[in-house]
């Protein structure tokens, strides 16, 4: 007799002991990511940053196995707190508070800001604002890589809870499978978009049950855990290096911050701040390393210092650096200079 | 009292739900105890149960839901989080509310208010003009209000008219103008307003930029040119009675706009004026508009991309030269 | 330990016996539509019909059923292939030949053509050519009727599986479910978007599996059986008006036309054509009455006699109205002509 | 040998597809042995296996997979269904490729065709003519070709263009139009051409409002007047210099377009002709569009919404005698 579709289980992550080969590196660029984060933070208190400031708190662990596994030759296509993974993809740290402090030596020369930076000739693309319009973007850069030949690629898109609702994300994750491109899409369920809660985002159970309305291979994460972050995101890029379906992660996590630096996030509830999809990746990262003895307590300083260090050069660099000038920049939207249109009334 | 453009906004949805229960509000963070981005809904949601409602992520949809229910009696306003994502609505708003009336004959009474204009960095995606895009083609009423009053009376207008309504709220007047008090009566919609009487030469703009033509006008009127500055109030339908009035009076043209440069409301406006205006004109009719490339993080470079009063008062004086 | 998730199996239908107690009514709507259709055919192949002529040969069974069970005060987005459903709800069968003719009296006065109609106000919408942009108008029409407290109330939007790939049919399934709006979804996956076959549309299994990722319940049909139509269709809409989640209803056929009437479907394989999924619903439906005796051959020759001549008079009265004229036109897109543009240069 | 305008286009293609292994073609129904909903693509997808690709109805996804691609080297052209459905993909058109370049300094060379403007019973989502909303945003170029030859090389152009080109191809065109053979190059891009010489009035148009801007010329001939016809072939850039050449002989300017009256191309030929060549005006100028609603579905309503060599007669008469 007819049935309706049966709904999958839920798939659970298991803390896996002992922790994933590449922890210790994953974890530095975590750190790293936090810190240059906060020093963000602060400069934006102090008035030093125009615009806003967005951060990853409490999804480095699901950002940095975004980037780690992949190589040069492969496709990124971070969001809005995809700190982590852009450093662990080889995004240099100058990038960042160049582009947020606005020189004209950074990757955007001031012409964008913030997170919307980007490196397209290598590989890592330029976030644009509109939710969902990456996905389509990624799986194009993969299709040229299949015309030219190349092999052993992938691609990896991230994308919020909030983002999966837009019509241009749906259309990007079905043309991937229907293209079937090496693919990976990362989307993190940080319980918010914005102010918005879950509950007036959509209305299934689990976001992993798209997966199998796509055509892709569906995982669920908990995204506070490294290990099981390195692990799930680790193997799907394998999977999808290796010729599998177009894969889908979906890892729980709660957003630490604002929506960005001007908002006080107010609207979430203290009760959602208990839930164990709110402990700081971080934290359990340290703890891990602390109860594991994966590192000494001065190696840990060290590096910490030395993320600090790092993070203080890098803003000092972009400070000293000239903004761009108005009277001095080039005003056209297209290289084919002789195409430009000239209006020749101003 | 002093009351914001901002807040005008707030307290024009404040009244037309608590007039009209046909009233609803959705869009993106407009609820909960959040009330929007830039909290034109704050404290609207705790006032008016169920009638202001937080979406996904999904213009298009929103618009959908906001056209479906207008068909059906209603008069929702949707509050796009930036005009610059009114884009993936843009379908919805141009296709579906634009040519419903023309088509079946049910009018579709949805207002779309876009937060618009540039601030200082807020880039490329957050900062667009869109309303030569919406006054382009059929079906809609586009306004552009530049003043506290206006803000408030045509917002209320706005949902009062039958048909789909672009309401384009302009962020950087957000804070930076005032009122004293909420009007009671505006200008009926689509008249244009004389926002500073002159005789030397009509200056023609809409939104933010009226401030910005207005502080040219009083720089300009130091060494004794009386400009004129036509505030459009809407785009479309566009004034021209009031504009050309304007241009008899002065012989002179000056069309501001902050959007991109090709076509768009400057063009527009200098297209009619020479049309039905020709002989009124004593000079070359001029427009500024923001530079044709997407509009900058840097504020050096906002500066520089957006029209302010330092290039309307050049412009002007060349005018006035010629 | 982590797990993809689970594709649920695909639901099979079975064929009901006896036949659901709305198939001759639903035959008769049927063999209206199939009858008005072909004529609407032969007046395009002589030249009488300007623009395109689109048909719902094959699908009328899915079609008659996404009507039967609406009330007059229900919302029906019907699309393309659904004459035999706008019958069912209530479409005067006067509207399609002025449509398709241009008669000025027609709903769409000369401003819309073909399929491209409706009756808003007597809540059957008139659909625009963008697939998948029905669903949320559908849904915001359910919330207006839920906010003037209305009761008892359901929509129906029909799609077919190439607009299910349509960033807005996602947007707006997602937010039916979000509303929880009592809302079906019906589907006909009819094996082709224009001459595109489902390998280069999407990439799962079945699409019905989409249903769990939405949150709405989610059937599988056959959509060549009315009486599973009848059965399947009209449970849905029971379940949705009875409070249930949304509904979406896959129904399996093939377009036995083609795209429009200009085009002779060259491209569907004779392969195709044998399929399961290809039968003609009608005639298996016919074959029903027959095996079954629910008509004798009389009563059903009258019907298709009936059938006949309210078209060939309701085509008769079309011809004979007056076409629209660009002189006495009412040029105005919106109802409130004080706010009409005035340009005045032309 | 006769080849017609859309022939013409699938020759472009067929060529750029065989000499740029960098190109594919990338739309609904483009490929398999149907070769898409108007034939441009006939043949190509077993001439040129895997590099002709139908796509899912996701406007959207199609162009952002066009950029991906294009950033990657390759030179994709996208075929829209019809140019009204572009309006699905405009946010990946105007936000993502058109602001690429500037952004990152990657320039994104897709090409994106568009099947415009109107034809007899096509209705209001199938006979849209949208070079106005494209060209208004930054980074675009917007081709519009009127000829058969324009239609072929501009194409070849289009896809050789570092940076993201709208070309529109019109409908009406594809079967109406007919030359004898296809030409080796043309001129430069965003240079207008003067389709006829004339010192009365100078008519700028562009796309199938050429044709019948010719047509009209050849009755006002008749008459005695020497209609001089300028083809923008781009509306952007827009060349500027040869309207205004061409207005400084004949002293008078009417614009055509196809497209609402709005802001789009004709106010901007004009914003810029009065602008830059006022003295060189001795009449006010005019333009002719299509009606602000939109589009009719019956042929007696969309002979009288179109504009056409009847009105334009008309008007370029009146214009004559002032
Ligand atoms: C299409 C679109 N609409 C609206 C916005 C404005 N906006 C920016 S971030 C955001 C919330 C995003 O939520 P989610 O995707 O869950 O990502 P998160 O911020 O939680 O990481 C919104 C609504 C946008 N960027 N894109
Ligand atoms: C968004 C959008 N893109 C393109 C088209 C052009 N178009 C009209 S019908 C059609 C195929 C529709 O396929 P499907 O949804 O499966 O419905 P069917 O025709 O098979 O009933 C296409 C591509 C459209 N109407 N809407
Ligand atoms: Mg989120
Ligand atoms: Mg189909």
């Amino acid at each position: 007799m007819l049935q309706t579709a049966q709904r999958t289980g839920k798939p659970k992550t298991k803390k896996a002991t002992p922790p994933h080969e590449r922890f210790l590196e994953a974890f530095r660029w975590m750190l790293l990511a936090r810190t240059v984060e906060e020093k963000l933070v602060s400069l934006y208190r102090g008035g030093l940053i125009t615009g806003g400031v967005y951060i990853g708190k409490g999804q480095e662990a699901v950002s940095v196995a975004c980037g780690l596994f992949l190589q040069k030759n492969d496709i990124f296509a971070p969001l809005i707190r995809d700190q982590a993974g852009r450093f662990a993809f080889g995004e240099p740290l100058v990038d960042v508070t160049r582009t947020y402090l606005g020189s004209r030596l950074g990757p955007m020369r001031g012409r964008d800001g913030n997170i919307h930076r980007g490196r397209p000739r290598d590989n890592q693309l330029a976030m644009i604002s509109h939710l969902g319009a990456m996905v389509s973007v990624t799986v194009g850069a993969l299709m040229a890589k299949r015309f030219r030949g190349e092999k052993n690629f992938v691609g990896l898109a991230c994308i919020g809870e909030g983002g999966m609702q837009a019509g241009a994300f749906h259309e990007g994750m079905n043309i991937a499978a229907v293209e079937q491109v090496p693919l990976v899409v990362v989307a993190t369920n940080n319980h918010y978009a914005y102010s918005t809660p879950n509950d007036r985002e959509f209305a299934c159970d689990d976001l992993v049950d798209r997966a199998i309305g796509y055509g892709f291979e569906g995982y669920s994460l908990d995204g506070t855990d490294l290990s099981a972050c390195l692990d799930v995101i680790g193997g799907a890029v394998k999977r999808a290096r290796a010729g599998r379906p177009p894969q889908l992660v979906v890892a729980e996590v709660l957003r630490l911050s604002g929506h960005g630096e001007h908002d006080d996030a107010s609207y979430v509830p203290e009760e959602v701040k208990r839930q164990p999809f709110a402990r700081d990746c971080l934290k359990v990262a340290e703890q891990t390393i602390i109860d594991l003895n994966l590192l000494d307590a001065e190696t840990l300083a060290a590096w910490r210092k030395e993320a600090a260090t790092q993070v203080d050069e890098a803003i000092a660099t972009a400070q000293k650096e000239a903004a761009p000038e108005g009277g001095k920049e080039d005003w056209s939207a297209i290289s084919t200079r002789e195409l430009a249109d000239q209006i020749n009334d101003e | 009292m002093s009351i914001t453009y901002l807040e005008a906004i707030r307290e024009a949805q404040a009244k037309l739900l608590r007039d009209d229960e046909r009233v609803f509000i959705y869009g993106q963070d407009v609820g909960g105890t959040f009330g929007g981005a830039f909290k034109a809904t704050k404290g609207l949601a705790k006032e008016f149960p169920g009638r202001v409602l937080n979406t996904p992520i999904s213009e298009d949809a929103i618009v959908g839901t906001a056209i479906g229910a207008a068909i059906q009696g209603m008069r929702p306003i949707v509050e796009m989080q930036f005009a610059d994502f009114s884009s993936l609505a843009l379908n919805q708003i141009l296709n579906n509310a634009g040519t419903h009336y023309w088509r079946t004959g049910v009018p579709v009474p949805i207002t779309v208010r876009l937060p618009s204009g540039g601030t200082k960095g807020s880039g490329p995606f957050h900062s667009q003009s869109m309303e030569s895009i919406y006054a382009h083609y059929p079906g809609l009423t586009v306004m552009t209000p530049a003043t506290v009053e206006d803000a408030y009376t045509m917002l209320i207008e706005a949902v009062a008219i039958d048909d789909p309504v672009i309401y384009c709220e302009h962020k950087y007047l957000y804070y930076h103008l005032k009122a004293d008090k909420l009007p009671g009566k505006g200008l009926p919609t689509g008249h244009a307003r004389v926002a500073r009487e002159g005789r030397d030469l009509t200056v023609v703009s809409y939104s933010a930029m009226v401030q910005e033509s207005l502080a040219a006008a009083e720089e300009l009127a130091r060494e004794g040119f009386e400009l004129e500055v036509v505030d459009l109030r809407t785009v479309k339908p566009l004034d021209t009675d009031t504009v050309l009035a304007s241009v008899a009076r002065t012989g002179r043209l000056l069309c501001v706009g902050e959007s991109f440069p090709w076509g768009g409301a400057t063009a527009e406006v200098i297209a009619r004026v020479t049309n039905q205006g020709f002989h009124l004109l004593d000079a070359a009719p001029q427009r500024i508009n923001a530079k044709d490339t997407p509009i900058p993080y840097h504020p050096n470079l906002w500066s520089a991309h957006r029209p302010n009063t330092k290039n309307i008062v050049a412009k002007a004086r060349q005018l006035l030269r010629e």
